[in-house]
């Protein structure tokens, strides 16, 4: 049942013209169909391959990165308080609150990838939408730790939750940060769900084929599907639900984000645009998160050269390369309207993101958002070479790290009040940041063992709906509907 | 490991095990917060009933409460100005802490009874003034020895009287249930 | 039990023009910056100090603070004239919207914005909003080493880490003086109480007293012609009138 | 279940569960456990939970304010000024304020104690009656001669007590000094006085009533003389009520807190303060015209204008807004006056009231009226009283020294030698409240109660136009195991026998007090009278003192003022080195209040700096050094040196350094050791002709160190100066 690598990598080279079969294969979709039966036992193998010692090895020190730095350093941070962070007059918000809008950002790519990429039909999505999904979830929980670190008195977060009680107390509505939390539970919520629907096939057929515990874990995840008819309709209409639904929740999210930054009355935030500007910079380091995500799953785990291939991150790259565009837009925009406004704390402000201590990041965010994306994603074969692609994210994603830094400490630097100005030091909160990305990979591991990565059933139905079919002398991709 | 555990779970007498700890726990939660609501132990047993009894009213020891925030406790040289001329103070084993204190020249350690937060600023005066009486909220003193809270001196309960008392009058519920009347 | 909707008030008119009740008036001109007024608001309101090092960092919980900025270039260098930046105590607070939490909320007694301690869970939004950077936080439980609790004043609540706190006008000062007004059935007069800087000011730079009542010190004192109130430009309408002077 | 089992358990789950709902719910610490203590006696004007607010005297300096202290069960909580009182008139100062933090110090001397050896920490702690034994067997066993006492500068009834002792028993005198009074220079002004009104009195400038004020160093809104009087006759100067904004003409080299008030700040060379108020005066003579007056015949406007660094035409220009005022004030102090030739300078600047013929009137100079029951005016000693002093100490004819209210160790220069000179003396006796730097050098500490623990009263020197003495009494019971020191000193004299029990034939503390406030019952304008003694001290502990309620200052006799020849000299300065120093009080902490935390964090009113020392530099001079913000340098003076901080002062001169003192204590509490320096340790031996150390008469050199030290400020060095905002656009 070993899968035979030239068959993907080194199809027989045999092409008339440019629209030969080989070429439709290799670039856009997987239409070199595996059975089945072989397909299910390559995604069961990658999933149950005894790890490695490098694999306990990364996961022992994630762990302990995990245990250490987020878990250990926030019970300091709650038995010491906020001043062990580097917040303070005026930089009352600072690296949880960047961490949390980041967090935000990475958790939108896997709605946009599975949830609009879904609506659109885009076929390339097919193998890695459950990753991206995995990423949605994952993110959030880092998102909601951040939002809790930030927070001078934790214990009472619950007091954000409407509940009755006998004081007559809600949460304020007119807040944007009641409407945050409001709407980070809902999407994690919904997220959460949207992940879990199209994994119930994919873990009824690992039900089928484990045993032991993994059996018992499976036959209570997969729900008892078993893949008749009337399941796969009422799955199918769910799922077709919750694509849609999805969608202004994710837009929701990040535009409610922005609100906690627009909705307020200092110089620099105060901004219209910020809504869109933070979704479309959300999608950035999404995008950028889930390229680097499959180049990991790609390059370390078994068989899944099959699944994840060149023509993917040529696919991906070209949508990080048309977002980058957007985000240079918006920026320059947001720029220009606050550069026109001319208001003297805004000029302050402006000045002191180019000129100031911090300038180099400000230079950098532009470099790795703007400069290296477009040098690097317009040439199609860069585009199509996975480890440079993955290289491209992680950059974005410094990048993007870098633009929540300058809009939330940086700005906050400049104020109405010159007497407070004063520059963020950060303290504790760099060991807890390190600490939310090794609980992110580390979830990313522990799930790459227990869930198929690859939503196996929709490559195949994908590779079903497909086929090359000749007419004449051309070969071309014909479709059948399916839902 | 994993799946023995629950399967073993699962069996009957697992199941029992889970609800007895759930029920353990619980019951440990209900009975300290049970206890918190108990009267404290106080260095003397005092008998509020019996002094009710002799028509002695509450503003005679704790005469702060119509003039301003605190009702205060009264000073052993208070007590001692009617107790030296009792004959019982002499032998009674009761009244013996009392004797001793006012003796030796040292405090009594009270406990309260009947508290707030720190964060409450509360002003006995405003609510005497307002036509309230001690018991409404201190509970029948006749009925008890030492001080006991009839209910759970928390914001709900000061804002449903605070309400009610406002009734139509809408200045008045505008000041009644402003967070700066008690919160500052 | 009583719910939201028997409450009429409750629905706070977040975005609506307050008349505004007890205001400030600072002369700018004669005020020293002497810090009289800093250290009398830290002994009426339990306010604690921080050391060195966090003081230097921004952490410093004054209520009030003396700001000075430099015109000029040696010789003809000037000190502007000190400007002591307190709460506003806006009419239309920026902080208030934010709080998810509804811990800091407008008065409607007595028109102040109120800061709730023990319902602040500490987002520090309001503080990030204020335009006048005049709210602390309490970044650690700062410790005050025996006896110097002593010192509390029993009307003020300390506060403890995690808690935003700021300037309240002295409200425990208002309501002992309405107290004592209300318990000898009279008004309270104008100039019967003040506030704890003002009280203290060698100068008598700060004025404090009824902005509703037009016979008032403190409204006299505002009619002037030079008077400024700060950001006004932004809509909150602040309570404290500044005189520029010179 | 038993009842002890029962109990314990009550207790653990209770406290279990009032910590998981104050956790959950935000309620702070569960105070259910707490115990109550009841009045025993409830004093009969006390009601529970109501406040009591007693009257009584400021201690923090020895102006002599008046205070009202607000306690709630015996409990002090806050101070206010008395506004019946009228010095401050109801107002405070920022240490007056803080003097609750002195009170309720955590490092305060709570007991008796023997030091094993001067200068250790380790100390055994004694009971009164062995203490107040030791203070007998010192009287009795030493010559009369050879007991001195040194005492704070406040002129108070501990003062008339030991005075009394002294000269009835052949003791030496009592010594009042304070670092406030040497920076003040008062001696000179006193002096200067002298010289020109033929009374040796301490001017009061009536800064209220003025038109113009022109002020050559004179720092009189910080801690000169009287700042709280001072600071209310500022805001009578600009209120515009019933006469015009008055203007306010500052000359000195560094901008000080009242010099940033001022509407012109005149960055005159240190040393040329005699020649401008000369040449000023003399400009302003030839406007007004008429016969140029001796005093002014010696200077050359033009050659002062050189001198000084101030370009003639703003000579000219403050001459003419002198001479066309009609309430035009000069007042000399400060800096200007702790040079070589301060008596010069403060006769110079007097002559330049005498243009404005404003002696005695509204607007102008008055003598401070002396206190109700004073007889003359009682000057602190000056620095060169301090050397002589110090001198016999170390010549060994001091045996004993009893130490009170102040901390020469720390607040006179170490250039004097006080800690040498107090190796010969046998037996040093402090009376600290505090642990300060002379209680450790010190063989006993029989620490005397905190100011607003104790009985008293203190005469106003100057800053009201009435006599004033204010009153003082406990306002809360003492927290520690204390005892004032007039009942020690009159339990040991009755203990000491002789001439010592004769001259203090008193009960206690309070029979003394009443003796000496007696006097005034029979006074006519007073402001409190009463039949008999104990009503009159009701009257006198309820309204903080009493007063005259009549001005009795004096208008000084000006007569030949302007034809007095003033010396025209330059000062002369002590020392190599390219900068003139400027050591200046610390306008919040002053001499004693770095033991107060609140004090540490209220920052300088000029540089916003808080819990540290630093040095001003101007920015110029320190980028030719290579120099920047948080360096620290290395200050060398002919005295001594010390490494500090550098904060760049845009209102400096370029050739002028200054140091705040206040700080850089190496005991005191917690709050105060090891935290800054202290710039009396660079001051030599110099003086000036009245006898006050010419402090500011100091060249120094700065080096650097390679070291950097942030300095803590309110301020932000982005938003002020601009440093770190990026360059210019």
């Amino acid at each position: 049942m070993a899968y035979d690598k030239k068959h993907a990598e080194h199809a027989p080279a045999g092409r008339h013209n440019g629209h030969s079969e080989e070429h439709l294969r290799e670039k856009h979709l997987m239409l070199d169909p595996l059975p089945r039966g072989q397909m299910n036992d390559m995604v069961m193998e990658s999933m149950l391959e005894k790890p490695t010692w490098k694999y306990w090895l990364v996961v022992g020190i994630l762990s302990f990165i995990v245990v250490y730095f987020l878990f250990y350093k926030w019970s300091i941070l709650i038995m010491k308080g906020q001043g062990e962070a580097g917040v303070m007059r005026p930089d009352y918000w600072g690296i949880f609150l960047v961490n949390t809008v980041f967090w935000i950002g990475i958790s939108h790519a896997g709605t946009f990838i599975s949830a609009i990429l879904r609506v659109f039909r885009a076929e390339f999505r097919r193998p890695f939408t459950r990753a991206a999904e995995l990423m949605t979830t994952f993110g959030l929980v880092q998102a909601g730790f951040s939002i809790f670190m930030h927070m001078g008195r934790v214990w009472l977060a619950y007091w954000l939750m409407p509940y009755p009680n006998q004081r007559m107390l809600w949460p304020n509505l007119h807040s944007p940060l009641t409407w945050d939390l409001l709407a980070i539970t809902t999407y994690l919520l919904s997220s959460t769900m949207y992940l879990f629907l199209p994994l119930i096939p994919d873990v009824a057929m690992a039900r089928d084929r484990s045993t032991g515990w993994r059996k018992t874990f499976y036959k209570t995840l997969a729900l008892g599907f078993r893949g008749t008819e009337g399941e796969w309709t009422h799955l199918r209409n769910a799922m077709n639900i919750f694509a849609f639904a999805i969608i202004p929740v994710m837009f929701s999210v990040h535009t409610i984000v922005s609100w906690d930054f627009a909705a307020a009355t200092r110089p620099g935030w105060s901004s219209t645009i910020f809504g869109p500007y933070f979704i479309v910079g959300a999608l950035h380091s999404g995008m950028g998160a889930a390229i680097v995500v499959l180049a990991v799953i790609r390059g370390t785990m078994k068989h899944m050269k099959y699944f994840i291939r060149a023509e993917h991150f040529d696919a991906i790259g070209k949508l990080m390369l048309i977002i980058s565009m957007a985000w240079a837009y918006f920026f320059f925009n947001d720029y220009m309207v606050q550069w026109y406004g001319g208001d003297k704390w805004t000029q302050q402000l402006l000045h002191f993101h180019e000129a100031g201590p911090m300038g180099w990041m400000w230079f950098a965010m532009l470099i790795c958002n703007v400069a290296i994306p477009w040098a690097i994603l317009w040439n199609p074969k860069w585009r199509a070479t996975p480890w440079l692609v993955g290289t491209v994210g992680i950059i974005i994603n410094v990048g993007m790290w870098f633009e929540r830094y300058i809009i939330i400490p940086i700005s906050v630097t400049i104020n109405r009040m010159p007497f407070t100005w004063r520059l963020y030091e950060p303290g504790i909160e760099v060991p807890m940041g390190i600490g939310t990305v090794a609980l992110f990979i580390l979830l990313y591991m522990i799930a790459s063992k227990l869930i198929p990565l690859i939503p196996v059933w929709e490559v195949q139905e994908g590779q079903m709906a497909h086929e090359l079919k000749k007419f004449g002398r051309e070969t071309v991709v014909s479709v059948s509907e399916l839902e | 490991m994993i799946k023995s555990i629950f399967d073993w779970l699962k069996q009957p007498l697992g199941l029992i095990a889970v609800g007895i700890t759930v029920l353990t726990l619980f019951s440990i939660a209900a009975y300290g917060i049970y206890t918190t609501q108990q009267a404290p132990e106080q260095p003397i047993q005092f008998p509020h009933q019996t002094h009710v009894a002799f028509g002695i009213q509450c503003l005679y020891c704790h005469p702060g409460a119509s003039k301003g925030p605190a009702a205060g406790l009264p000073s052993q040289a208070k007590c001692w100005a009617c107790h030296n001329q009792i004959a019982k103070t002499e032998t009674s084993a009761l009244l013996a802490p009392l004797k001793e204190a006012v003796q030796s020249g040292t405090p009594i350690q009270w406990v309260p009874v009947a508290q707030v937060p720190d964060f409450v600023q509360f002003n006995h005066r405003a609510h005497i003034a307002a036509g309230k009486n001690c018991e409404d909220c201190h509970g029948d003193m006749s009925k008890v020895t030492i001080a006991q809270n009839p209910q759970v001196f928390n914001m709900g309960w000061c804002l449903n009287c605070h309400v009610e008392s406002a009734g139509e009058d809408h200045e008045k519920l505008v000041k009644l249930s402003d967070c700066g009347t008690c919160h500052y | 039990m009583v719910t939201l909707s028997d409450l009429k008030i409750s629905e706070v008119k977040l975005g609506e023009e307050q008349t505004g009740k007890w205001g400030m008036v600072i002369d700018q001109d004669i005020c020293t910056g002497c810090q009289a007024c800093v250290a009398a608001c830290a002994m009426e309101n339990n306010i604690t100090f921080v050391g060195e090092e966090d003081s230097g960092y921004g952490r410093s919980m004054h209520w009030i603070r003396i700001e000075r900025f430099w015109e000029g270039e040696y010789p003809e260098v000037k000190m502007t004239a000190n400007q002591p930046m307190l709460c506003q105590q806006c009419g239309h607070a920026t902080c208030e919207p934010v709080c998810p939490a509804f811990a800091t909320v407008h008065s409607q007694a007595e028109q102040l914005n109120l800061q709730v301690y023990n319902r602040c869970v500490g987002t520090r939004y309001c503080a990030n909003n204020c335009p006048y950077q005049v709210r602390s936080f309490n970044w650690r439980d700062y410790q005050r080493p025996e006896p110097l609790p002593n010192q509390f004043n029993p009307d003020v609540t300390v506060r403890r880490m995690g808690v935003m706190e700021k300037c309240t006008f002295c409200i425990q000062r208002i309501h002992k003086a309405q107290d004592k007004a209300k318990s000898e059935g009279r008004e309270v007069a104008d100039g019967e109480f003040t506030t704890a800087c003002a009280q203290a000011c060698p100068a008598n730079a700060i004025t404090f007293g009824r902005v509703d009542d037009p016979e008032s010190m403190v409204s006299q004192l505002a009619k002037r012609s030079h008077g400024v109130k700060h950001l006004e430009e932004l809509g909150t309408l602040p309570n404290v009138t500044y005189f520029k002077g010179g | 279940m038993s009842e002890k089992f029962s109990r314990r358990d009550f207790l653990k789950l209770a406290g279990v569960g009032a910590a998981t709902s104050a956790i959950l719910t935000g309620c702070g610490p569960a105070s259910r456990y707490v115990k109550r203590e009841p009045y025993m006696q409830m004093p009969e004007y006390n009601y529970n939970g109501q406040s009591t607010y007693y009257a009584t005297t400021c201690r923090e300096c020895a102006a002599g304010c008046g205070l009202i202290v607000r306690t709630v069960q015996g409990r002090a909580i806050k101070t206010e000024g008395n506004a019946g009182n009228p010095l401050n008139l109801g107002k405070t100062c920022a240490r007056g304020q803080a003097t609750l933090h002195g009170l309720y110090n955590p490092d305060r001397v709570t007991d008796p104690q023997k030091r094993s050896s001067r200068g250790s920490g380790s100390t055994q702690v004694m009971d009164w009656d062995a203490a107040i034994q030791v203070v007998a067997d010192a009287l009795k066993n030493n010559k009369p001669e050879e007991i001195a006492f040194l005492m704070g500068m406040a002129p108070d009834h501990l003062f008339d007590l030991v005075s009394d002792l002294a000269s009835a028993t052949g003791m030496n005198a009592p010594l009042r000094f304070g670092a406030l009074g040497m920076f003040e220079a008062r001696a000179t002004l006193s002096k200067a006085a002298e010289n020109l009104f033929g009374e040796a009195s301490l001017p009061f400038f009536d800064v209220g009533g003025a038109q113009v004020v022109f002020s050559f160093g004179a720092n009189f809104l910080e801690t000169w003389l009287s700042p709280v009087s001072y600071t209310r006759g500022f805001a009578g100067l600009r209120e515009a009520k019933t006469k015009m904004r008055g203007k306010f003409v500052q000359f000195e080299s560094r901008m000080s807190q009242t010099g940033g008030k001022a509407d012109e700040w005149i960055p005159l060379r240190p040393g040329t303060e005699a020649l401008v108020a000369l040449a000023i005066g003399k400009l302003a003579s030839e406007i007004r015209g008429g016969a140029m007056p001796r005093a002014f015949e010696n200077v050359d406007p033009i050659d002062t204008a050189s001198k000084s660094g101030i370009k003639l035409e703003t000579l000219e220009h403050l001459a003419g807004m002198f001479a066309g005022s009609n309430g035009a004030l000069a007042i000399p102090g400060g800096p200007a006056l702790g040079q070589s030739n301060g008596l010069a300078v403060a006769e110079a600047v007097l002559a330049l009231n005498a243009i404005s013929d404003n002696f005695g009137k509204p607007g102008g100079v008055y003598l401070s009226p002396l206190a109700p029951n004073q007889s003359e005016y009682q000057r602190p000693a000056s620095a060169q009283e301090m050397q002589e002093f110090v001198q016999k100490m170390a010549d060994g004819k001091i045996k004993v020294l009893f130490v009170h209210g102040v901390n020469p160790l720390f607040e006179l220069p170490t250039a004097l030698g006080f800690g040498g000179a107090s190796k010969s003396v046998s037996q040093i006796i402090s009376f600290a409240t505090f642990p300060d730097e002379t209680a450790r050098e010190a063989d006993y500490v029989f620490p005397d109660h905190h100011g607003l623990e104790s009985w008293g009263y203190q005469r106003v020197a100057t800053g009201s136009a009435q006599p004033v003495l204010s009153g003082a009494q406990p306002v809360v019971s003492p927290y520690y195991n204390t005892r004032a020191t007039v009942d020690v000193l009159i339990t040991a004299a009755q203990l000491a026998g002789g001439s010592f029990a004769s001259a203090l034939p008193f009960k206690d503390e309070v029979e003394f007090l009443n003796g000496k406030v007696s006097a005034l019952m029979g006074e006519v304008d007073g402001s409190i009278s009463a039949p008999d003694l104990a009503t009159f001290m009701a009257y006198f502990q309820q309204h903080g003192g009493y007063w005259k309620n009549s001005d009795e200052r004096v208008a000084p006799k000006a007569g030949d003022a302007l034809n007095r020849e003033i010396s025209a000299e330059e000062a002369e300065f002590a020392g190599e080195g390219e900068f003139f120093f400027v050591p200046f009080v610390s306008p919040t902490l002053a001499e004693a209040g770095a033991n107060k935390p609140w004090l540490q964090e209220l920052p300088d009113p000029t540089t916003t700096v808080m819990w540290n020392t630093w040095v001003e530099m101007n920015p110029e001079t320190a980028h030719e050094l290579g120099i920047e913000n948080d360096d620290v340098v290395r200050i060398v003076s002919e005295a001594g040196e010390l490494e500090v901080p550098v904060y760049l002062y845009p209102a400096i001169r370029p050739d002028t350094i200054a140091i705040p003192f206040g700080q850089g204590h190496t005991a005191y509490g917690r709050y105060a050791e090891n935290r800054g320096v202290n710039p009396a340790d660079l001051l030599g031996q110099h003086f000036n002709e009245a006898g006050d150390l010419a402090f500011a008469g100091m060249k120094v050199k700065v080096e650097k160190t390679g070291v950097k030290k942030p300095l803590s400020r309110l301020e932000s060095i982005m938003g002020v100066y601009g440093i770190g905002l990026g360059e210019e656009h």
